[in-house]
């Protein structure tokens, strides 16, 4: 379990990333923190293994303050995924992932043994180890990203964006890729996006933030759509604009469901898509998460 | 000081000499380079040679250069041409090279946007590769303007006199503070071009503060490829 | 024309190629003068450069710093300095190592500015120490252009110690100054045409070097670039 | 991109015409310098050069300013270089008057010269010099290559003049400019005439200047060639070794001048200048510009003009 209690973050040049916020982060579980830029959810997000220091609160992981730990051996400690991979150019696939089994000094034939075995666990053929990131596509070089996240099997694994510069089909994939992860490994995963789509899709718990890191709603997908805490999350859910709201229309294969837009966004069948009639729509959206 | 009180008329009109020495090779040189390095840019070939070419010259020690020139372009031995065109021949095969990377630089997609809306070859390279790559131009007259002032001193040796006379002349009357004088005056001379290149980059590309934006520009001001000869 | 064959015919007389004062010998002390005075330069610049980099403090500093090195010019210092610090090899070496700083400073800097940062925030994320940080990530991808620096302070340290020859130093530049009072061209030329010789030699080592130290995932990372621009 | 092979011709001739150019633009390019243009001089006018040292710049002022002060129009184009270079420049029309040195401008024309004497020099350079050049009266100001020892060495090695040198049976080295290394009375001179066997040049190119004469006092060099007219000699105590074999011949201060500048007029000042000049007058001249006072060779030109009353 992560707590943020009263945690504030001024930087030098005056702006307030982050005020007086108060978070528990549960165990075991994906916490979404969702907001616009400037809602300094990737401070709050940097903050749990002290890439940034809070001005003034506390941080705790399972109830140790970590304003007390060394930060190279928190780091250490914990899985960091972010977008556009941060890969190191001048290394290979594998050793990009052994990284930090390396630093920690497990012996170079063993790291790389548990690199490919990581591979695997992320969907990556092996063949990748000897290639170079710039040699791999968007979607491999974020799958290497998780697969050096997990080296040192972290209980908490932290995503700044991690899919956020990559085409909506490999996103797609990479989404369903980490839930399965995430039903195998049961990480704790703080995951921050500024996708609110991505977040009702990933998060068992979704932090909204409004810019100054301040929290607007707290609670799972079902919670904020059914019952959105103010206009400002409604709007940022789409709500207001009635975007969420979905109607049904019949069709010939059965009922259409309708967007707030007027735009068919599938049809509503009984059975799971794959078995069904040879229209595999699916709606998105929180009516129709299967978790 | 009483010495360059006493000097002043000297001191000044050296200064004055150091100024034309100066000045004419770096304008001639950015003249002349911007050109060259368009041809260069767009001829795989040209570039090579090019290349080539300035990596050789910036070896060939100024003095050479200086001592040699009449016997290959036929001037006076004490004409100050000889050193006006041997700095001219450093600008240009530093600014080619600059020039050449510059437009190699200028983003794939605002050419492609470009040639969409209709430009033809020409007009895209006036009116927008060149602009666009003016701030890195501009780094490299910067030290072309610098690296200039500093070498038309070298001229002293050949008898073409600059602020490099205090050089030779506090040398041999063991006069530190003749030279301390001269070495001020060409760091002067160098800060106000460097200075006023820096003006003209503000007004002619207010667009660009190439000290402040993103890093790329920072690193291509001081980018060390942009020799000193 | 004449002043080429004079300067050939100069290079293979054989009074020329012997001795302490032939073109072998001279070779030998211009290259050691070119090495002494970059090693000097690279124990101040290269310290200062990477702590810029690595620190991003500084720079401007720096800059404005490299820039006044840039506009002094190496003939008054080697004056003055001999006037101040007597004969001997210290006065033009001093003069040459202030020379060389700025594109050594600035290729580590610029080096290190070149870099990625989100990959460097990465590194530092995945728990690198901040030396780690500068030796694992940082120092490797600043090379590059840390060469392309390096590279040009010896183009420029190799033709310059040619004027320290105003004093009774050794090298290359004995050739021209010896030369040039007595309008001995042919000696003049022939010096020259060693030193370019030199520099070219020296300058395609390097570039080998910096062929073999770039590390090849950065190769790859141009690579792929170019083919996006093609 | 187009990179077909007719693009490649087209660029490479393109930057062949763009270097040529470049180049012709620049070989005929009028912005000169205007304070010392590179267009030859106009008839009448009379450029005086000087050579890279000192003295010899003071001297050129002299010249200068008493045929500027006759009416005469008069460039300057000073600190040229040594002889071989400044020669070169009257030869190729760049001045037509300087300063020179009868003796070592007769060695430089005819190195096997017997000539000693001031007058055996000046009358042999009649015969010596380039057609179209002349030498006017020679002053009897005399400035030399002198060869001097610390007072030290002298007394150790009972060293007093230069015959004394080969019996000593040590290296030798000299202190000098680089041309040393070639002049008939450097270290060919030494070796050939006094028959020192291991003697070598030390190049220090100052002219004999403060860093030749820190040389001589610090033990870098056991010799040093200084100019006879410089205070430093005297200052140090340094011993100037004779020269009985005439080594160095008589150094006369003499204008040297191109006979087409050479009017009655501008020869009437320069040989009033030269009926006038002393050794003494040359060492003080020198001790003004190099001693603490550090003044130019403009100032001291026209200051001893005006004590002599001349024009």
């Amino acid at each position: 379990m992560i707590e943020f209690r009263s945690v504030t973050k001024q930087f030098p040049d005056g702006t307030r990333a982050v005020d007086s916020l108060s978070l528990v982060i549960p165990s075991r579980k994906t916490t979404v923190l969702v907001g616009s830029s400037g809602s300094g959810k990737t401070t709050i997000l940097r903050m749990i293994n002290r890439m940034v220091d809070p001005t003034s609160g506390v941080v705790e992981i399972d109830g140790d303050d970590i304003a007390g730990k060394e930060p190279v051996k928190l780091r250490r400690g914990i899985g960091y995924v972010m977008q556009n991979s941060g890969l190191l150019p001048h290394r290979k696939v594998i050793d990009n992932i052994a990284t930090v089994l390396y630093l920690t000094g497990v012996a170079r034939g063993r790291a790389r043994g548990r690199a490919l075995e990581l591979m695997d666990t992320v969907g990556l053929d092996r063949a990748f180890a000897d290639r170079y990131p710039s040699q791999l596509s968007g979607g491999q070089q974020q799958r290497v990203g998780v697969a050096r996240g997990l080296a040192v099997d972290p209980n908490i694994l932290l995503m700044d964006e991690p899919f956020g510069a990559v085409d909506p089909i490999v996103r797609s994939e990479l989404q369903q890729e980490l839930l399965r992860l995430q039903r195998e490994l049961g990480k704790t995963v703080v995951f921050v996006t500024h996708d609110i789509d991505e977040a009702f899709l990933l998060g068992d718990q979704i932090a909204i933030l409004k810019t100054g890191g301040e929290i607007a709603q707290l609670g799972t997908p079902t919670e904020i759509l059914s019952n959105p805490a103010d206009d400002f999350v409604s709007s940022f859910v789409g709500t207001d604009r009635g975007a969420r709201a979905l109607h049904l229309a019949p069709g010939r294969f059965g009922n259409l469901v309708i967007d707030g837009t007027g735009r068919p966004a599938g049809i509503l069948v009984n059975e799971s898509p794959t078995e069904g009639p040879s229209w595999p729509g699916q709606t998105r959206g929180p009516s129709t998460d299967g978790r | 000081m009483s010495w360059l009180l006493a000097n002043l008329d000297m001191v000044l009109s050296l200064t004055l000499d150091h100024i034309w020495l100066s000045v004419v090779p770096i304008v001639l040189g950015f003249l002349l380079a911007v050109p060259i390095g368009a041809i260069a840019n767009r001829y795989h070939l040209v570039r090579g040679t090019l290349v080539t070419a300035s990596g050789i010259l910036y070896a060939v020690p100024s003095l050479a250069l200086f001592v040699l020139l009449p016997s290959i372009i036929g001037t006076q031995i004490l004409d100050p041409l000889n050193v006006i065109i041997a700095l001219t021949l450093y600008a240009v095969a530093l600014m080619v090279r600059t020039t050449a990377d510059a437009l190699a630089d200028v983003e794939p997609d605002v050419i492609q946007s470009a040639k969409a809306m209709g430009y033809s070859t020409w007009g895209r390279l006036v009116r927008v590769e060149l602009p666009l790559s003016g701030p890195v131009l501009l780094a490299g007259m910067r030290v072309v303007a610098v690296s200039t002032v500093s070498l038309v001193s070298v001229g002293a040796l050949i008898g073409v006199n600059s602020l490099g006379y205090l050089f030779i002349d506090g040398f041999q009357r063991n006069f530190p503070l003749e030279i301390l004088v001269g070495i001020i005056g060409t760091v002067v001379i160098a800060l106000v071009f460097d200075g006023l290149l820096v003006l003209m980059g503000r007004f002619l590309l207010p667009w660009s503060r190439i000290t402040r934006t993103n890093g790329r520009l920072i690193v291509v001001q001081d980018d060390p490829v942009v020799i000193n000869p | 024309m004449n002043n080429w064959l004079d300067a050939l015919a100069w290079l293979v007389d054989p009074e020329n190629l012997t001795g302490p004062g032939g073109v072998p010998a001279r070779t030998v002390e211009h290259l050691g003068y070119t090495l002494l005075t970059l090693v000097i330069a690279a124990a101040i610049a290269l310290p200062i450069g990477y702590l810029i980099g690595h620190t991003g403090r500084g720079r401007g500093l720096a800059v404005a710093v490299s820039g006044g090195f840039r506009a002094l010019p190496t003939l008054g210092l080697v004056t003055v300095l001999a006037l101040l610090m007597g004969l001997g090899i210290l006065a033009p070496l001093t003069a040459l190592v202030i020379l060389a700083i700025p594109p050594l400073l600035a290729g580590a800097y610029a080096g290190v500015g070149a870099v990625e940062r989100s990959t460097i925030d990465s590194a530092r994320a995945v728990g690198m120490t901040e030396w780690q940080v500068f030796a694992q990530v940082e120092l490797p991808l600043s090379l590059p252009l840390a060469i392309s620096g390096l590279r040009s302070a010896t183009l420029q340290v190799i033709a310059t110690w040619t004027v320290a020859a105003i004093l009774p130093v050794g090298g290359l530049g004995r050739f021209m100054l010896d030369g040039l009072p007595v309008r001995n061209y042919a000696e003049v030329l022939g010096g020259a045409i060693v030193v370019i010789l030199l520099a070219l030699v020296i300058d395609a080592v390097l570039a080998g070097t910096q062929r073999i130290v770039i590390p090849r995932g950065v190769k790859a990372l141009r690579l792929a670039s170019k083919r996006m621009h093609a | 991109m187009l990179r077909n092979t007719k693009s490649r011709i087209l660029g490479g001739a393109v930057a062949v015409i763009a270097a040529v150019a470049m180049v012709g633009c620049s070989s005929s390019n009028p912005t000169a310098p205007p304070s010392s243009g590179s267009v030859a001089p106009a008839s009448g006018t009379v450029v005086v050069g000087s050579a890279q040292f000192p003295e010899n710049e003071i001297i050129a002022q002299i010249y200068a300013q008493a045929l500027t002060a006759n009416g005469i129009t008069v460039e300057t184009k000073l600190s040229i270089g040594q002889r071989d270079v400044y020669l070169a420049a009257l030869q190729d029309g760049s001045i037509n008057l300087i300063p020179e040195y009868s003796g070592n401008l007769l060695q430089f024309y005819d190195p096997k010269t017997t000539a000693t004497s001031s007058d055996e020099v000046v009358a042999a350079l009649g015969d010596a010099l380039p057609s179209g050049f002349e030498v006017l009266d020679p002053a009897k100001a005399e400035d030399k290559d002198s060869y001097n020892v610390t007072q030290k060495f002298s007394t150790e090695n009972n060293v007093t003049s230069l015959a004394d040198l080969a019996g000593l049976g040590i290296p030798l080295k000299v202190g000098g400019n680089p041309e040393l290394g070639e002049r008939p009375y450097g270290i060919p001179g030494l070796k050939d005439i006094y028959g020192v066997k291991d003697v070598t040049l030390v190049p220090i190119s100052d002219s004999g200047g403060p860093l030749t004469v820190n040389a001589l006092v610090d033990g870098t060099v056991d010799l040093a060639d200084i100019y006879s007219t410089t205070p430093a000699i005297t200052q140090n105590k340094f011993v100037t070794l004779a020269d009985p074999k005439n080594m160095i011949l008589a150094q006369n201060v003499v204008p040297l001048i191109s006979s087409a500048a050479a009017t009655d007029e501008v020869k009437a000042v320069l040989n009033k200048i030269s009926a006038n000049l002393t050794t003494a007058e040359l060492l003080a001249m020198n001790e003004l510009n190099q001693g603490d006072k550090k003044e130019s060779p403009e100032t001291i030109a026209k200051d001893w003009l005006e004590q002599k009353k001349l024009f």
